[in-house]
């Protein structure tokens, strides 16, 4: 067994707590915003300028002026401010947005992160990723564990170009949870989904990480 | 008093564009992009254009329109993901693009505004944006300078001016348009409305009209949606 | 929902106070300056601070108050000229002065809150503001390094709040508010009017909720004007 | 004879072009307001974060929101717009301004400018002086030709400590007007009060100046 991608953004959810500012990367990480539990209030903010994002809107409240990062239409809701780019990315480099959930396509055990281009493949550009990464006190990845080709994610070292260097705090996966409680420390394995046992998460694992409860 | 609105977006330019120029627009993906003034630029047939956007349009739309006709020689952006015509140019060597993180290159546009030549930013630390760039080290990190940008046109969309060229932006429409209106020699600006002298609470001004030597009535307002995305009215 | 509306600039402070912390405050002269929060501050008694404002109040208003009372060690401000007190304990060696100027202090208070721990500016260059500061030569011309502002606490005055902390100020009120508001790694901010959720127009915020930690309604209003300048009616 | 403030201030307003926006110090500068051509429309700008000052208030308009760079209370246009001092600087810093009008201690022949500090009397600080002749795209300089002393302010080099450096492009004084094209070049006395001569310039002036007409 394995995690699905809403149990993993579930799981995710579980890391916010009451009064976050949040921002959730685009594709799995938007999910999170589903799983966020009854008693917990944040705020979603989009890079592009909104803090307060809203649902997608019904067809009647489609509005080509209100859209998020992922240029999804979208809504406002009675807490939200618009604000430039500039002043948004304000927010996210100076370390006012406590946490964010983004995509990967490989992680270190360092805490190194790629998420934004292959090479050999046409170059899109970084967005916002690296802005996210540098200023966001903290990074969740939320990935597949291994890659379309079966090889590992979370590896010694990024073989791709990164987006930035010793970020990440914690990774889920449709396997196994690891987090680690700084930026000094290596990460720790410290849930596993399902059925699946420690020996399968260290086979497909390259990085080093530790074992909780050890 | 110097009159600041023209009659359209051809006559706003005129005299304005010269062939490898530098030009910054306003706009995120497809929302508050100046539609109107893409036009007229395509239209004046100006040529190797250096683009400072944070996206590049799509193929038929944006600044995709100046892509298709080869008016642009370099863009300068974040993200370029949608444009199919834009591959295709980069890939045979007809287009060059400086990716700037989406962060640095609204603060780099606010820089230029403001008389900023450079600052530092953790941002693209140790990562391909950092290469060639000095470092520093402040209080134990490392941060990478970045440059100001100031361009020779800045084109942008706002939702309301007065004749002041006060300007107020609508919702996320807002974006890089306020960075992009204080970073240009000369900011050209359209609007959806123009409103009368007092109109504006000065209190709402998001771009004040210092920024702003020309000004248009926008008559292009597509506004096409990228991804419409809704939900069931019933679910609400 | 965390609950950021407190009921008294006392208990807005509690926790927040310590000897020789770093306290950045909003205002202009005595425009639009927290005076609750300071009154608030100089019966809290706490010692040794630093404090990051363009002014340094009157002898018995706004930040004077404080200095009266010999609870600040050092002022970092671009102007001070109105406070004799200030003088006294200049002269005296007990009070400490940075100066920067009025547009690089505002600067900074913005870098610190954006995450840029320094940039480049013309201002001062080759006079006594720029000694021991790096200089750098960007296209010609010559610039010197400055660094961003972060304080320990930021107090600021509003016109308005929601309850999520979202801020607008009134005409020229605004002035050091918006970056001091950023830059403290906790902010309270003084607010003339309360509103609720929704009622402050999305476009109309100045300061997003996410800068502001704490909330109170200000009981000190009293605005004192500096220097009243009057015309006469019958020559409008 | 030499000009009265007033006609100094009105000779600065000569320097007035149709369409700028102007920043006008503490002092004798701000008269220069009273002087505008009917047929030029300028916009006043006040540091502290208004773009299109009005007149000083009647009694009943005196709003303690409103007051300008010297703290005096002032008025709205239909045209103002409030910022904040950064954004205020922004427009300063980014050349945005295209004249400022300002008091001097001592300006020198290289377009030194000295007006904030004198050495062995209490600092009051730079204020936004420092901002202004770094930013603003021309600097006019509006100052007695001597000090109370009866010493020249219009130097060789400045003795007082610096408010910047090679900033100054026009002098006016009670008795002569001295510009310069650009910042390369010297100085040239391009006009004298009624009834000034030369040599009695000559006389007040320890800076080195060329005469226009030779």
């Amino acid at each position: 067994m394995s995690w699905t991608r809403d149990q993993m953004a579930a799981r995710a959810a579980q890391e916010l707590r009451d009064g976050y500012y949040v921002n959730l990367g685009i594709g799995i990480p938007t999910l999170v915003a589903n799983h966020v539990a009854p008693d917990i209030d944040i705020t979603l903010q989009s890079e592009n300028g909104i803090l307060g994002l809203g649902a997608f809107p019904t067809e009647a409240e489609v509005d080509p002026d209100i859209i998020n990062a992922g240029k999804q239409t979208v809504t406002e809701l009675d807490r939200t401010s618009y604000v430039s780019s500039a002043d948004s990315f304000g927010m996210i480099r100076g370390g006012h947005i406590q946490l964010s959930v983004l995509g990967a396509m490989e992680v270190a055990e360092n805490g190194d992160l790629a998420n934004w281009m292959v090479p050999g493949k046409m170059v899109k550009g970084p967005g916002g990723a690296m802005d996210l990464v540098a200023g966001v006190r903290r990074i969740i990845v939320l990935m597949d564990h291994l890659d379309k080709a079966g090889s590992p994610k979370f590896r010694r070292a990024c073989t791709l170009p990164l987006t930035g260097t010793n970020v990440v705090d914690m990774v889920i996966t449709n396997l196994a949870v690891f987090e680690r409680p700084d930026r000094a420390s290596p990460f720790r394995l410290i849930e596993r989904a399902p059925g699946v046992t420690l020996d399968r998460v260290r086979d497909a694992t390259e990085a080093h990480f530790e074992v909780s409860p050890a | 008093m110097v009159q600041k609105v023209y009659d359209s977006a051809g006559a706003a330019l005129d005299g304005m564009v010269r062939d490898g120029m530098t030009i910054v627009a306003g706009g995120f993906g497809l929302c508050g992009i100046p539609e109107t003034l893409i036009d007229a630029l395509v239209r004046s047939g100006v040529r190797d254009l250096t683009i400072v956007s944070n996206n590049a349009g799509v193929d038929d739309f944006g600044l995709g329109r100046l892509l298709r006709t080869r008016q642009v020689r370099k863009m300068i952006s974040s993200y370029v993901g949608e444009n199919r015509e834009f591959e295709r140019q980069y890939l045979a060597g007809d287009l060059e693009i400086e990716f700037s993180p989406q962060g640095t290159l609204a603060e780099r546009m606010r820089a230029g505004g403001a008389g900023i030549p450079a600052f530092f930013t953790r941002t693209g630390v140790g990562t391909q944006i950092a290469i060639g760039k000095p470092t520093a080290d402040f209080d134990g990190d490392l941060y990478v300078m970045e440059r100001g940008i100031v361009a020779d046109l800045a084109i942008v969309k706002a939702w309301k001016a007065d004749p002041y060229g006060n300007l107020v932006y609508r919702k996320s429409a807002r974006n890089f348009n306020p960075m992009a209106a204080t970073c240009g020699r000369v900011t050209i600006a359209e609007v959806e409305q123009l409103v009368d002298p007092g109109a504006i609470d000065p209190d709402h001004v998001h771009t004040p009209g210092v920024f702003v030597q020309r000004l248009i009535r926008a008559t292009c307002n597509e506004k096409r949606i990228e991804q419409r995305t809704t939900r069931s009215a019933h679910a609400a």
